[in-house]
């Protein structure tokens, strides 16, 4: 784990209220794992008080990117950044995907701003495993497909590719993947992780997830990002820690 | 240039300098260690240690407040059995002072807790957590109860040797009344102040953001009650006291000595810079050179009010 | 479009919206009526009066902390009677509710106040301040303690028939206990929070930065306190809440409504935006439009709590 | 008085921290007169909480100007805003200097940042007055001298004019001033002010001074800043709306 103020060197909205940072940050692009994340210190006056987590998105060499959206005061403080100012990151943090599972195809499904750590995901995979990606949001203009594989559309409302969620979407390709030895790497809002997970478990599919949870620390020394684990009753997991990634068989969501 | 002399006394506790980790911002020290060399600092206090373990509240505990956060971890902590196997051998490797932090929900818990750490020589104080905003049980029951608070420092003075650390609610009128109580039965120092009952709901679901309901308010929104509560005591009662409250850096640390206290902590500050710590230790020596003290001390209750 | 009715009552005093601007906060309305139209809010509390005039505290008498500001002010006002003379016919060139706030050093003289001033027609209702935390005799002496509390509301409801509200301290553990009080010896309504008992201090002189030594802390910083407060008292009580703390925006109106708030009180964000009453009334409209309710009184106290 | 929205047209550092902020707000520049102020509210956060007062430096058509330095983290906050921003200002407010009063030759005392209101002053009295310009600051660098007239400077290291304080040095030029008919404008710290309104009243000069005091709401709303008055003993008179221009002769500093 590093805190280090690390220079923005390239910013770019990818698409309306989707911005792609460059970060030249050498000490974390080297060791951070795919699902791994970063928690950002997004100014150094007190307001807002708290580092906002990222996944990292990508790396390349010695740069690592973050995919993020608009969402609050954090993210809009973030987004205000220019280049050649510096970010304040604290990381790598957390466990990612396990990506050396025994299969042959790795699924991909994403919903909305899920999508991110996903660049970083199919770059490590693209030589090894066919990747097959599913990719959903309400609406088309939503949909994050960058730095993506063999993507498939989902939009609620139908203005890009099937009409539905990107669980639906899936259950609909179930044909094709029954037959490949797949593991499934899903990321989005906890209501899709839900039906991702129940989809899973139902039908015995290895499948890991990014879940979110607010947080206060991100390294463990708070206790504020409880998950209820399958297994231990007495106790909870932790997100920042032991997840954000988790085997959809280990969680309760 | 000359040497400055940080260290500090609680009692008869002698600290290398007055920066402590606050109960239930570093954990057993693991992680923060990687960030504040912990033979660095004036001290640690372990998250509150129950008899049992605690699993604590279901998500969400955390919620963001302007300058300030809620929590309610509801003490989700190992137990003591378990802090006495597995945590201590890790703390031993440091030369640090250790403050172990007890939260019980009757008197006889914080009994039994105290006379099995007793054993424990790693341990230099007790710290009786008797303000915890965010359980059904003992918590704010006793914090706010002045009897309570006297008996359970009576009791727990009872079974302990080591120094003994009230930590007191700031959810009370008086404070210093609370402070009168400890000295008067037995307890060596209070830590003032833990967290404030809070609480933020959402404006579309109509329900509590966190699942507690209340949490406990802390961050640097709640520094100037804090110093007002110290202060409060540091003007009527005669026991050390160790300052908490908002906290973000070493001109903060100053103000809390002037108002009364010998030591402080810091919380939530950990979880925005956990190397800030170490930091802030090196920059008390520079506010020392700057205004020509040698010793840190001097500044305790240094306070000039007409 | 549809008519929002965003109309509430306290008692029997119907507003035509919960925004009332709070006491000490805008005088005696003139300045801010450059600002916020008086005559679309939903009432003005005047600041704090005292039978005599009161020269208040030397300076310095502000100081800002994070997302907070200390105030010690010391009740500086022009007493009744100057007040009937020349404050009054500039209020009554509006229409608006007008509740009068009174803060005394002896209940003889909350007494008096009420008397003297029940008379002016003008005035819908009187707002006893019993926590003020910036002067010397009354404020928390009374305020923090219950038995105090109930005798002043006893005393200045035999004097008056207007709506008779008491503005709480929340320097208490159970604030509740003094909304009971309240109920029972026949006010109508309560007003919560007044600001909390802080301080700040310069490191270099070693002096408080407020004359006062203890100022109020009010502003974004107490929010979630005063939340905690209101939620306390409505879960409790059955008496009408006026809620006030840390109120920045309609977001924080609707979530002090939500916890129990028949209405709610602006304070520090006069200072900073006094149009923002104003804008604050037309975007509580665009609220009931967005989540579909026609009577804004539908959401006081819709809190869902398992 | 008026809350606008006003953009920031040329921001210019005049010398190492002494910032210059050229703002187009027609409704502020037509009404503001010498020794008025604003409350500038820095940012739509509320870090830091309050507004910050700044005198009027300078009128220009329909421009005003404030000059200013850094000082902690609300000047830091307003520094950082770049040309084309706009700028949340509260004002015009207070009393400023009565410039009409029957004298021939203006004396300008000025102190440190208390030359921020005089470029106006100058401007308004340079047509019909005598102006005498006595500038002072601790050192060389931080004399402002920025659109005075006939300027006599001191500084407390002898760096630069005369070495002492201002005061000091408006003392020592007194025979040059006793034959004639003057009016002294002070602006600067409170203990010369509080030197400059001593010499003054013993003296029997005529001198307005512009003071200084923490501020809530600048307007009179607050009563957060009081200043004793010489002649009432039971009520402070307020400096925002009262002041924050008094002749000494009426208050206690
Ligand atoms: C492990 C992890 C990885 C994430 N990766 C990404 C990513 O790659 N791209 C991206 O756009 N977003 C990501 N998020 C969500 C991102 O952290 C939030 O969008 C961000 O914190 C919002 O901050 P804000 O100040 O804009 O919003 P505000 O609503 O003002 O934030 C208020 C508080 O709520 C917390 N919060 C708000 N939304 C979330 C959320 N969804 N999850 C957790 N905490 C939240 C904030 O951290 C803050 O403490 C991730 C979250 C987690 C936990
Ligand atoms: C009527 C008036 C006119 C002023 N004109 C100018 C000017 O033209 N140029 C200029 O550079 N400065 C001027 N000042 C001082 C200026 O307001 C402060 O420098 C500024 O408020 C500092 O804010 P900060 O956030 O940088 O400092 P901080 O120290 O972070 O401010 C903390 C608090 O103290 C207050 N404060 C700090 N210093 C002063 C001060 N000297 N006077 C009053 N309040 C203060 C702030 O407003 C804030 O509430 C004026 C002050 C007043 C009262
Ligand atoms: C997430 C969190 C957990 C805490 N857990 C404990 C605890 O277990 N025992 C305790 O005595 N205090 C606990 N506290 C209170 C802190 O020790 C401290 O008193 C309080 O946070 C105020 O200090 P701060 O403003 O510097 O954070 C906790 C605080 C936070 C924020
Ligand atoms: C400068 C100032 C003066 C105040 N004066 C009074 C007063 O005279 N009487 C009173 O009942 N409350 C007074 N208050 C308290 C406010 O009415 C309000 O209860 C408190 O500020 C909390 O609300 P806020 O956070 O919205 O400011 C004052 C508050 C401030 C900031
Ligand atoms: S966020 Fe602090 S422990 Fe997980
Ligand atoms: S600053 Fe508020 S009354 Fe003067």
């Amino acid at each position: 784990m590093f805190i280090i103020n690390s220079p923005l060197v390239e910013k770019s909205e990818l698409q309306s209220n989707i911005f792609l940072f460059k970060i030249h940050c050498p000490e974390i692009a080297l060791i951070i794992k795919p699902g791994q994340f970063l928690n950002i210190r997004v100014t150094q006056a007190f307001f807002p008080l708290l580092r906002r987590p990222f996944s990292v998105s990508d790396v390349e060499g010695e740069y690592i990117y973050i995919l993020f959206s608009i969402f609050g005061e954090g993210t809009q403080i973030l987004a205000d950044k220019k280049n050649g100012e510096t970010i304040d990151i604290l990381g790598p943090l957390g466990k990612g995907f396990n990506l050396d599972d025994d299969y042959y195809t790795a699924v991909i499904v994403a919903g909305g701003l899920g999508a991110a750590p996903f660049p970083f995901v199919t770059r490590k995979l693209q030589k090894n495993k066919e990747i097959i990606s599913f990719v959903g949001s309400r609406t088309s203009n939503e949909i994050i497909t960058y730095g993506m594989e063999n993507v498939y559309t989902a939009s609620d409302d139908g203005s890009i590719g099937f009409k539905g969620n990107v669980v639906e979407l899936l259950k609909s390709k179930n044909v094709e993947l029954i037959n490949k030895k797949i593991k499934i790497f899903g990321c989005g809002p906890t209501p899709m992780l839900k039906a991702l997970a129940e989809y899973c478990i139902n039908n015995d599919l290895n499948c890991e997830i990014s879940t979110e949870c607010v947080m206060a620390c991100g390294f463990g020394i708070c206790q504020g990002c409880p998950i209820e684990s399958a297994q231990l009753k007495d106790r909870f997991k932790l997100v920042c820690k032991d997840g954000p990634v988790f085997n959809v068989k280990n969680i309760l969501l | 240039m000359n040497k400055i002399d940080l260290s500090v006394n609680i009692g008869s506790l002698k600290l290398r300098n007055p920066v402590i980790l606050a109960s239930g911002t570093v954990g057993y020290g693991d992680e923060i260690s990687e960030f504040t060399d912990l033979n660095t600092i004036g001290g640690i206090v372990t998250k509150s240690l129950s008899l049992k373990p605690r699993k604590g509240n279901p998500p969400q505990r955390i919620v963001e407040t302007h300058a300030g956060m809620l929590n309610a971890i509801g003490l989700a902590n190992v137990g003591v059995e378990e802090f006495v196997k597995s945590k201590i051998p890790f703390l031993n490797t440091f030369d640090v002072p250790l403050i172990c932090n007890i939260a019980a929900s009757t008197i006889e818990e914080y009994v039994e807790c105290t006379k099995i750490l007793t054993a424990e020589n790693i341990i230099d104080a007790f710290e009786i957590n008797v303000s915890c905003p965010n359980v059904k049980e003992g918590g704010l029951e006793f914090g706010n109860d002045v009897k309570a608070v006297g008996r359970i420092t009576e009791k727990v003075r009872a079974v302990t040797d080591k120094l003994l650390i009230l930590k007191l609610s700031p959810n009370v009128s008086y404070i210093s009344h609370f402070a009168e109580v400890v000295k008067k039965e037995g307890g060596d120092a209070v830590s003032a102040i833990n967290s404030l009952v809070g609480t933020a709901f959402d404006i579309y679901d109509f329900k509590p953001k966190i699942s507690n309901i209340n949490g406990g308010l802390s961050g640097p929104a709640i520094k100037p009650i804090a110093l007002a509560k110290v202060l409060e005591i540091s003007r009527k009662v005669d026991i050390p006291i160790i300052g908490i409250g908002g906290i973000m850096n070493w001109k903060d640390v100053i103000e809390f000595m002037i108002v009364g206290a010998s030591a402080i902590q810091i919380g939530t500050l950990n979880f925005i810079d956990p190397a800030a710590p170490g930091k802030i230790v090196k920059e008390l020596e520079d506010y020392c050179i700057q205004v020509g003290i040698k010793n840190l001390s001097e500044i305790i209750a240094s306070y000039l009010i007409e």
